[in-house]
């Protein structure tokens, strides 16, 4: 493995996240549009959906879309100043800091739905 | 545009055109409406309400607003464009061979037309409002407007 | 494989491709021989700057340019060359300030120039501001500059092509033997006319700011032959390599204020050149630097080396003027230049002898200037004694650009009105030989050691200062490697990229013109520019104001010698 | 103090595949991995090939992986590779570049993308009689790319570069760079067409391994961002 540092391992991130939002985004469409085909096929999904993994997948998914929107934020701001660029690193430390910031009350409101569903609690 | 040239020089002779700059733009000023609109929406489906509540009626009441279908045509098709664009970029980076990454992007591409053109009929095309108000089964081969 | 080129240069330094350039120009089909890349060529580590009289920070002429070379040299420079060079390189700056080389500027706008030894304004008075400069990476700049103008121009490369011999016959050339070190082929080479540019040979001694592939292939080659080498024993040692290494740190910093002290704080160059102390020029300096240690005021544990002090100047000029140096004396010292003195010694550094030219750049076969017909030398490899007995700093770079466009324009002048020669069925035979014997010699010497032992014998016997005895033991010892070279043995018999083969091949270069240094070192008997015999401490000009060119025929070593072209400045007692 | 070195050796004519091969050498904390390679080849093993040249890092021949990170072998340092006695050092060969035996690899696909971007001075202009003038801050702005010593540290280890060896490379928009932003220059317009081509500067994703990787310690991606707003500027 090439030992880079932070600005690889971010861009290697903010593909591995797109694909996977890009992947999760082509199956939650059909999935929503199936509604077309009446609430039967509709609930028959959401009894899938709802089962403790696919959440958690979700909850997956929702890290992804949040690392890859502010990651992008960083390559847009390096894009476009001259300071974006010098102060990569930071951005992406500030990117993480977001990150926590929104995703782990995120993870307050959802993990204990999701255990309530696994009937832990 | 695909990568058909190995070499600079003909990469050279193939150069003149400005859209992958557009893409590249394109890629920016999209990223930047999805911010709003992706996270907005993972807000409403997975704060504001419990995701393991979401229903056929959930959706159908959602899908029978204006606002709502224009939302969520309008994200679907930047997120759609962004991500096959984004995707776009990693096939050309990962997939050498002229030949498969020809027919790997084929395949690709009619796969989000496709999810592109059921998911549109089901925003613009269907009407959920009768299901809702029945709250029964829809005849869903009707509802054209 | 077999080519065909109007006009072949062999380097692709800072003259190869000058004289590339300037033959293309003439409209005839060029090529160029590298046995590196292009941009790999040693060129590029000069750092200091260009000197030319352009007047753009003070009052110049280029007479006073042609004098400061002709004293610097000790009165061995030949005062036609110094008058053309004075005159050109001028011009020569500004052209490559046309192609795109980006000098440092003034707040005018105009080519910012700096101080450097031995350059002086109304014939010795003060020092004056000379050296064009792009920072402390001039040289980069010039090759980078010139490589750029070949792209440009679509010219022939043969990179990692080492060329193993050139075809001289019946005082003619004919063409050129290369070994391709990608595949192990030997390519030949027919061309009307042939320039050589290949550079000089420090890695002769131990210490010394020359890259590992400066090893005088082509002196060698023509050696081997028959042919003159002119003033051999003038071999510069620049004053302030970083000690122990020798990786140069540039007169430039010199030039912008940095002092040299011995081990008492000491600015001892006010004892050896009052006038124009740090900035005097290399010879003097590098021998008072060795007799400040000699007289135990050296510095460190083994009082072994002196310092130069840059800690008075601003850290902004520092950083800005001499980047590239700091970082070499950081890196491979640990010395900050801005807080801490850099120790240095000197480091041997550039050769005013090689093949013996014309003005134009002619290869000359003896002391009566016979030419041979379509061949040509510039840069370092040649001698048209532009430097003397001692070369200034800036100069150099100087004599790339002025004389490889003489020699390149002469070349494609010449191969215009020629034709090809025919090569005779077996002209990679000699080059066949030679390369199968080292790759099947199993000998129990190895090529390393016998460089090491070369080198450090060089050093012992041949460097700042010579006497008699010590030069004798450097003839033996030489003489003595000479002979345990034909018992080396190497390990790679292969193909491809077969480095360990050249570099066998290299030493037997480097054993030829070391050679051909002791052999004129000891010849000569007297001290005058960078030759500093310790038995003999006075210039002699009624007897040695005269080139010396040194040749081998059946294994023994001779003497020719050539007059000094004399003119406007007579030869005086050189102060500073 | 013993380290040992393990090479990346590969010989196309003797073997299928490259492989590692350990080496024990006496070094000192001063010495580059340069002198260490040179100790092989001299004392153990003399089929060991590499290029190098200057030996300090202008001449851009040794660029090569060394503990993982591109570097040039004459530039990294003992000391900063090993933190004890008997510590490895690892050197493989610049990757995405056809590695012709060893260490060494084929340089010619870099040299062709650098001379993609027109690397030399267009103006068609007839220069003056004396120098073209040019404010030392005009002469600032491109300083840091005409630093290139061409080693293709940057480019090999750029991972776009690696997947997809049709990426024109940093090292050559460094090189755009450097006549873009020189107030001389007037063929910006010639080298965008290169540089706006599917393989050129859009490709860049911003991984910043190049700029670590530079041993001239040019700021490698701030000169990509600026060529690429260069060209997002000239087009709207
Ligand atoms: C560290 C350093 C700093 C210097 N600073 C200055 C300065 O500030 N100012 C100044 O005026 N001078 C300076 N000099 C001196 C000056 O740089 C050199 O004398 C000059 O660059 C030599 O150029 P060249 O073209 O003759 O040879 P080089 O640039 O050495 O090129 C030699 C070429 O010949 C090729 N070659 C050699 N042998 C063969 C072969 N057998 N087959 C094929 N090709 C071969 C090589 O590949 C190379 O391309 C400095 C020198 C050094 C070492
Ligand atoms: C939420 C807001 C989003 C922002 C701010 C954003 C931003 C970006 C940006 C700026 C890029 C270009 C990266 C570069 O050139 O280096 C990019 C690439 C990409 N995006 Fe997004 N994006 C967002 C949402 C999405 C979504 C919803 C998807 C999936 C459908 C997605 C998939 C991708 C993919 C696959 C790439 C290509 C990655 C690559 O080439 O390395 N993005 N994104
Ligand atoms: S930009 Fe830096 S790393 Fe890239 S080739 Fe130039 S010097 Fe080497
Ligand atoms: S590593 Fe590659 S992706 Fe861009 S910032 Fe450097 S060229
Ligand atoms: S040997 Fe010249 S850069 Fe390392």
């Amino acid at each position: 493995m090439y030992r880079g540092r932070e600005g690889q391992w971010a861009f290697f991130l903010h593909r591995l996240s797109g694909i996977a939002i890009l992947l999760y985004l082509l199956i939650h469409v059909l999935n929503i549009s199936a509604a077309m085909w009446g609430p039967e096929v509709s609930e028959r999904l959401f009894a899938i959906e709802h089962t403790p993994i696919f959440r958690i997948g979700l909850v997956g998914v929702i890290a992804a879309v949040l690392y890859h929107a502010l990651n992008g934020l960083r390559v847009i701001l390096m894009d476009f100043t001259a300071w974006g660029v010098r102060l990569q690193r930071e951005l992406w430390y500030g990117v993480w800091l977001l990150f926590a910031l929104f995703f782990v009350p995120a993870l307050i409101k959802i993990v204990p739905e999701i255990l309530r569903t696994m009937g832990v609690i | 545009m695909a990568i058909r040239a190995r070499r600079y020089s003909q990469a050279r002779a193939q150069a003149g055109t400005n859209l992958e700059l557009a893409w590249w733009v394109f890629m920016r000023v999209s990223g930047l409406v999805l911010v709003f609109l992706v996270l907005g929406h993972l807000y409403m489906a997975n704060i504001l309400i419990n995701a393991g509540d979401v229903d056929y009626n959930y959706i159908a009441r959602r899908l029978s607003n204006t606002t709502w279908k224009i939302y969520d045509w309008v994200m679907l098709s930047l997120s759609l464009l962004h991500g096959m664009n984004g995707l776009r970029y990693v096939l050309d980076d990962w997939v050498r061979d002229a030949r498969a990454r020809f027919w790997t992007k084929i395949v690709t591409y009619s796969l989000a037309v496709l999810v592109f053109f059921v998911g549109s009929m089901s925003l613009l095309n269907h009407d959920f409002s009768k299901g809702l108000s029945e709250n029964t089964r829809l005849e869903h081969s009707e509802g054209t407007r | 494989m077999a080519h065909q080129h109007d006009v072949i240069v062999i380097g692709a330094g800072g003259s190869g491709l000058t004289a590339a350039l300037y033959a293309a120009k003439q409209g005839v089909d060029v090529a160029v021989i590298s046995k590196l890349y292009p941009t790999r060529s040693h060129t590029g580590a000069a750092q200091g700057g260009i000197g030319a009289a352009l007047g753009n920070v003070e009052e110049d002429h280029w007479e006073w340019h042609m004098f400061d070379t002709i004293k610097g040299g000790d009165y061995l420079t030949d005062q036609d060359a110094a008058e053309i060079f004075a005159k050109e390189v001028i011009e020569a700056v500004l052209e490559l300030e046309h192609m795109g080389l980006p000098f440092d500027r003034l707040p005018s706008g105009k080519i910012a120039q700096r101080r450097f030894g031995g350059h002086t304004k109304e014939y010795g008075k003060a020092a004056v501001h000379r050296a064009a400069h792009a920072a402390d990476r001039t040289g980069h700049m010039i090759l980078q500059t010139l490589y750029q103008q070949c792209v440009k121009h679509d010219l022939t490369f043969y990179n990692e092509f080492h060329v193993t011999d050139v075809i001289v016959e019946d005082g003619m050339a004919k063409g050129v033997v290369a070994y391709e070190l990608a595949t192990g082929e030997l390519h030949t080479f027919q061309a009307k006319a042939i320039v050589i540019a290949s550079g000089g040979y420090g890695r002769a001694w131990k210490v010394t700011s020359n890259a590992y592939t400066l090893t005088g292939d082509l002196q060698a080659i023509l050696y081997r032959k028959g042919l003159p080498l002119e003033d051999m024993e003038f071999y510069q040692f620049h004053p302030t390599g970083l000690f122990p290494l020798g990786i140069l740190l540039t007169e430039g910093a010199r030039g912008e204020g940095g002092i040299l002290r011995n081990a008492l704080g000491e600015r001892f160059m006010e004892r050896y050149a009052p006038t124009i102390k740090d900035l005097a020029p290399r010879d003097m300096v590098a021998r008072a630097m060795y007799l400040e240690v000699r007289e135990g005021r050296g510095v460190g544990p083994r009082k072994d080396h002196v310092l130069l002090d840059l800690t008075h100047l601003p850290a902004e000029t520092i950083h800005k003027k001499l980047p590239d140096i700091s970082e070499f004396a950081w890196i491979y010292q640990g010395v900050d230049p801005t807080k801490q003195p850099v120790p240095v010694m000197p480091t041997a550094h550039y050769a005013m002898g090689g093949i013996p030219t014309t003005l134009n750049g002619e290869v000359i076969a003896d002391d009566k200037n016979t030419v041979i017909a379509g061949l040509y030398a510039a840069g370092e490899v040649a001698c048209v004694s532009l430097h003397g007995a001692n070369r200034l700093g800036t100069n150099s770079l100087g004599d790339l650009v002025v004389f490889g466009r003489r020699a390149g324009t002469a070349a494609a002048k010449f191969a215009k009105s020629a034709d090809f020669h025919d090569l005779s069925p077996d002209v990679t035979g000699d080059s066949r030989e030679r390369l199968e014997r080292i790759r099947n010699s199993s000998g129990k010497e190895s090529v390393a050691a016998l460089r090491g032992e070369l080198q450090q014998a060089m050093q012992d016997y041949a460097s700042v200062f010579r006497t008699e005895e010590l030069l004798a033991k450097g003839v033996t010892a030489v003489a003595e490697l000479h002979e345990r070279y034909e018992n080396i043995g190497v390990q790679d018999k292969g193909e491809r990229y077969n480095t360990e083969l050249m570099e066998a091949l290299e030493l037997g270069y480097l054993l030829e013109v070391s050679e051909a240094t002791v052999h004129s070192c000891l010849n000569r008997k007297e001290s005058r520019g960078a030759h500093a015999r310790e038995d003999y401490p006075e210039r002699d000009d009624k007897n040695w104001l005269k080139h010396t060119l040194v040749y081998k025929k059946q294994g023994k070593v001779g003497f020719m010698y050539k007059p000094v072209v004399l003119g406007k400045f007579e030869p005086k007692a050189r102060t500073y | 103090m013993q380290v040992t070195l393990k090479v990346m050796r590969y010989d196309p004519n003797k073997a299928a595949k490259p492989s590692w091969v350990s080496y024990q050498v006496e070094a000192e904390p001063m010495d580059r991995v340069l002198d260490l390679l040179h100790k092989v080849k001299y004392q153990q093993d003399g089929t060991l090939a590499f290029r190098r040249s200057c030996g300090h890092g202008i001449c851009g021949s040794d660029a090569m992986v060394i503990n993982g990170q591109n570097r040039l072998a004459c530039k990294a340092l003992v000391k900063d590779l090993t933190k004890k006695a008997g510590d490895t050092i690892t050197v493989e060969p610049i990757r995405g570049l056809p590695v012709e035996k060893d260490l060494v690899v084929d340089m010619e696909p870099f040299f062709e993308a650098y001379r993609a971007v027109k690397p030399y001075l267009i103006n068609d202009e007839p220069p003056p009689d004396r120098e073209r003038l040019q404010s030392p801050e005009d002469r600032a702005r491109f300083d840091a790319s005409t630093k290139c010593i061409l080693c293709a540290a940057c480019t090999t280890s750029c991972p776009v570069f690696w997947v997809n060896g049709s990426y024109i490379g940093p090292a050559a928009i460094v090189q755009a760079h450097r006549f873009i932003f020189d107030s001389r220059d007037r063929g910006a317009r010639e080298r965008f067409q290169a540089l706006a081509a599917s393989t050129g500067v859009w490709r860049c994703r911003t991984a910043y391994n190049c700029t670590e990787a530079c041993p001239r310690e040019i700021p490698v991606t701030q000169a990509i961002e600026e060529v690429k707003r260069a060209i997002l500027y000239d087009k709207f």
